[in-house]
């Protein structure tokens, strides 16, 4: 098993053409990921390596049975995007594109709820199901088969604290960048309980960031429901308040947000917390042994 | 983006929100003028992008010619949580009746629009929602109705009885809705929301974030921005791809990814030093934006040291070395750097660096954090 | 039986304390029909002739368990009244007011749909189901008990076809305005169907006007679903086109929407058309000899 | 209400949907001026609420000053449809390459704005309708998300196949979309959208028209409105309560309520008469609201009498006989008057109309009809 994605994933990239959406396609079908169509409008009839490419995703998923889908479009054009793929009846999109308007997501939402849509992102690096399939933008040679499942806020955090998994042996289940965007697709609680389900995974670990309270839910929720070892990390524990790091969602508002308030919760949950992303590997090389 | 309270004010009269007769001005004998224009009792505001103006002594109720003078010459120049007052608002005085909070915001939990209401209007709703959060009314707008107006009446009812003013608040709602709505805010807040004595429902203050990703589709907003030096730098950087914030520390960062960059900062702090910025330079070895990021770092006067922090995922950091190395070699450092290249092709990164005198490797994030510290001593 | 009202119907009425809302109320109270409460704004804690007033129709709904609602709001306030009543759980709306723009009844289409809420009007005089409940401004003496179902477009033309019905002694099971708006809600064919299944019901009486092609459509799904007589009228057949007659919905069109076409579509669909309303008592009579 | 060519031009540029190069003019010397300024060749086009400009030489092609001066003579004051030319439009002579017909209008059948498109441009959209229904895409528009940029893409590929005129031509549609809901229009048609020889999409014709329901959400379209003389009585009588149309015909009637209004002029005709007006008083015995509409079937010159048919519902029929007489106590009217007083208390009704000399009672329609018809031979 994995989560959401895995060898059955026929994928879609939207925006294909572009010079994001060319490249990183040309990564994931080494990878083995199925794609099998790409989008950009008015160039139906034309393949970008041999992967036909199609005007519009109803369409697409109309000839080739798409189940997933991932955008590289510009951020003003990319919510439109999103919206178009569930209303065509993608299941799992995972949105690339950083700098979208809050308000476009927001708008969309309601969309995807009523046909069901699960996104990832947007602002993301996308997923990973070692060995398997690869959508997103991920650098595959990090990542190693194995029983762990990561939830990240951000990218080379992610893929500095697979590094040091990998380089310790422990391989991943599923790798998921959830993205830094204030207002996400598919966050903690859902992909939480993904892997909790999920045969494959014995241990999870969850890179959280300032701002928001989505970690001091994650860690209520996984002492309700989660009976896997969970092992966190919060990056901006120097962060000051009032600040943007980079990530829109990054941002201590009025004292609330902060690094502080989101170990303690975890850490009141009975989920261990490593200081720094060196010490991931030892508690999770601990937790799997238990 | 914040704007100041007298442009949000100009938003909410292009809206129909009900505002007070009010002019902003920048000088004393504006202020006189615009006392008069006004008719007396006035109350001076100072402009400021933050909170905690009243606290301040920002904010003076006066009742003569004289007295708005004194106000102005004392509130203009002044300094509130660092930043100078350079306007104020000169502002019709309201017989006020009651005072209620009104504000929307971009909800992470929702993912929504969030309507907040209470009855505690005038006060910091911060503290508010810290100490009496059942205090606080809270409804998600659906997107795709808009906030409709029984919805805001519903909403009303709970902090308010009276019908008429639940009529004239849930106009004033609608209203905002649709400002945050077509502006692309991120938050919008009337606080206090008054009831004056005739029963008017006024907006008497203003506080208006944009969502910087929206900008874009607003030019018209770029002229209300009063950008402090530190957002300028921001804002500088942003054109040059990267993303920076000026902190206080000694150690300049520079790293790929957000996510990364504040662990870098953190392990900094971890080790016992003080980081001197946040700065992401995104997923390129383009050497020309290393130089800019350099040129960030080196800039900052209090910068004895910088560690570069580079994960290679599809960039491989043996062609982030060279960018590095080119980058370098035009420019005059003459502080200790540290670097260190983990991912794709660290090794091979690492072996370029060798006997570059100007850059300290190192293999992981705690060892470059280490070294940089124990350099700048 | 009869349709859509009844004996159990209990109506909120929107805009109580207006002009309109009050008196029609008591006419409504006269009649019988259980009238459990009245909306107004701010005026929660009063009561207009003993009937409880609240300041929205939610708490309405939860403290008398109302199921159906009449609006008597001013056409700029009377969607989102609609609306209001929809999002409580109310059943059926019956929307009098005149004049609303035909986008905020369009906005609203979708909340109705969603909360499966059934609207009738707007602009319309309500309807009844003679001896049983009155929920509109209809005046209550010209009506019968009886057998014949009756579906209009406008008010007036409505009394004069019952008023001669019940002077040659034939009785209603449900008389129902539509309204002569070009969107509104319940239409000919789901009324239509209602009828035929109704126990009570005996033959059908179709009063159509210039406008659309409702009646077309109508005179088709006759032919199809319908197996009890119905006998229509049109209302128009000397109105020029590109004129609107009164009524938002009555206007012709670059030649379409005009009564030589309905009457054609009914005649071809075997619906007899009275020539002017004193014909329908008798083709009404005939029908219900068969 | 309907609004002329280069007023909805002009509210098209307001949301920044391309339009030509174009200049509104009302003589001769202007057409020479504007022709001047945009650079010949031009075409000048008649401004009249009405189709089939083109047909009745409203439309002229000109390449030279004088050709355009000729053009304008020709065409100011010519009469389209009974309507005078009053304004000409003077357009920047578009490089057509192909022509298209888009458009919006509230639809009864989906309860939504229709989007409708064709491939079959610059012709009357109404023709291709009825003979090749099937030529004209239809898709409804959900007014919860508005007309999102993929679902105009996904209808425009069933007439365009070129990439870059899909998009130019979905950025258009979204915003008609925009200004169809913003303006709350009834109708909206670009008939032609057409690509020019550069590859630009631009809308060449524009037709709108505001629902009246809503004009009083945008109070400055008022001064757009162009109205006949006949619609200015149409919107005097709705000033008084009143809905009135005038028609060609000898009786004038006075009916409550629409759909009886249409009957009794139905029954009329029916009987061999002709009905002079739509009227209806609406449902109130207001001696005043009787006053007026008598005026308004006086003033016609073609009236030679009167059908009154009056439906008692909540309005008990003595209390209208009454309104009735006091209405006619206070008028001269010269003309035979036919009175059918109907429904709630009709006969005590009819028994107060008695020995009034002017006003002839009917018991039926139908009757009152033939009377009419009979007394104004």
């Amino acid at each position: 098993m994995s989560i959401l994605i895995n060898k059955n994933t026929k994928l879609i990239v939207q925006g294909i053409t572009g010079r994001d959406g060319s490249f990183h396609t040309g990564k994931m079908n080494e990878y083995g990921t199925q794609v099998v169509a790409g989008i950009s409008p008015g160039k139906e009839g034309t393949n970008v390596n041999g992967i036909p490419v199609y005007n519009t995703v109803a369409k697409a998923v109309k000839e080739t049975g798409a189940n997933t889908s991932i955008v590289f479009v510009p951020a003003q054009f990319a919510a439109d995007a999103v919206a178009e793929a569930s209303e065509a009846g993608i299941e799992l999109v995972i949105c690339i594109s950083e700098g979208i308007p809050t308000l476009d997501i927001i708008k969309i939402i309601p969309i995807l709820e009523k046909n069901g849509t699960k996104m990832i992102g947007p602002n993301c690096p996308g997923l990973i199901s070692p060995g398997k399939s690869m959508v997103g933008i991920l650098p595959v040679n990090i990542f190693k088969e194995g029983h762990v499942g990561l939830i990240s806020r951000s990218g080379t955090l992610t893929y500095e604290m697979v590094d040091q998994l990998t380089a310790k042996g422990i391989g991943q289940s599923t790798c998921i960048g959830i993205g830094g965007d204030p207002i996400i697709g598919l966050h903690y609680k859902e992909l939480l309980t993904m892997f909790e389900n999920d045969d494959e995974t014995k241990a999870i670990v969850l890179c959280g960031e300032i701002g928001g309270d989505a970690e001091e839910q994650a860690a209520a929720f996984i002492k309700e429901n989660i009976t896997k070892p969970v092992v966190a990390f919060i990056a901006g524990q120097s962060a000051p308040p009032g600040k943007r790091m980079g990530h829109a969602g990054a941002l201590i508002i009025s004292g609330s947000g902060t690094a502080a308030e989101k170990i303690k919760a975890f850490e009141a949950a009975g989920v261990k917390v490593a200081k720094e992303p060196s010490e991931m590997p030892v508690l999770i090389a601990e937790a799997l042994k238990q | 983006m914040n704007i100041h309270e007298y442009s949000a004010k100009e938003l909410f009269a292009k809206f129909k929100i009900p505002i007070q007769n009010e002019i902003v001005c920048s000088t004393p004998e504006e202020v006189a003028a615009a006392a008069d224009k006004i008719g007396l009792p006035v109350v001076v505001k100072a402009q400021v992008l933050t909170g905690g103006r009243g606290k301040a002594g920002g904010v003076k109720f006066t009742k003569t010619k004289n007295e708005a003078i004194e106000a102005a010459n004392n509130i203009l120049g002044m300094k509130i949580k660092n930043l100078i007052v350079k306007k104020v608002l000169v502002c019709e005085a309201a017989a006020i009746a009651k005072e209620y909070y009104v504000g929307m915001v971009n909800d992470r939990n929702t993912k929504s629009v969030l309507l907040m209401l209470s009855a505690e209007g005038g006060v910091e709703i911060e503290e508010v929602a810290k100490t009496y959060p059942e205090k606080i009314i809270k409804i998600s707008v659906n997107p795709q109705t808009g906030l409709l107006p029984f919805q805001a009446r519903e909403a009303l009812f709970n902090i308010m009885t009276d019908g008429n003013e639940v009529r004239q608040a849930a106009d004033i709602l609608v209203k905002l809705y649709s400002l945050y709505v077509h502006s692309d805010c991120s938050l919008a807040e009337i606080n206090p929301l008054v009831v004056d004595k005739s029963g008017k429902v006024i907006a008497l203050d203003a506080k208006i974030n944009f969502d910087d990703n929206a900008l874009y589709r607003h030019k018209a907003f770029e002229e209300l921005a009063d950008y402090t030096e530190d957002e300028k730098l921001e804002i500088d950087a942003k054109e040059k791809g990267l993303a920076y914030v000026k902190l206080d520390g000694e150690i300049g960062c520079m790293v790929n990814g957000a996510g990364l960059a504040m662990t870098t900062m953190d392990v900094i702090n971890l080790y016992g030093g003080t980081p001197a910025n946040f700065l992401d330079i995104g997923g390129s070895s383009n050497p020309q934006k290393v130089i800019h990021a350099m040129e960030f770092l080196l800039n900052d006067k209090n910068v004895k040291g910088v560690m570069i922090n580079i994960f290679g995922g599809i960039t491989r950091c043996d062609d982030v070395a060279r960018g590095l190395i080119e980058a370098f070699s035009k420019m005059n450092v003459n502080v200790p750097v540290v670097i260190r290249l983990s991912g794709t092709n660290a090794a091979e990164g690492r072996e370029l660096l060798k006997g570059n005198d100007k850059l300290m490797p190192a293999e992981t994030m705690s060892e470059a954090a280490q070294k940089i510290i124990a350099a700048i001593k």
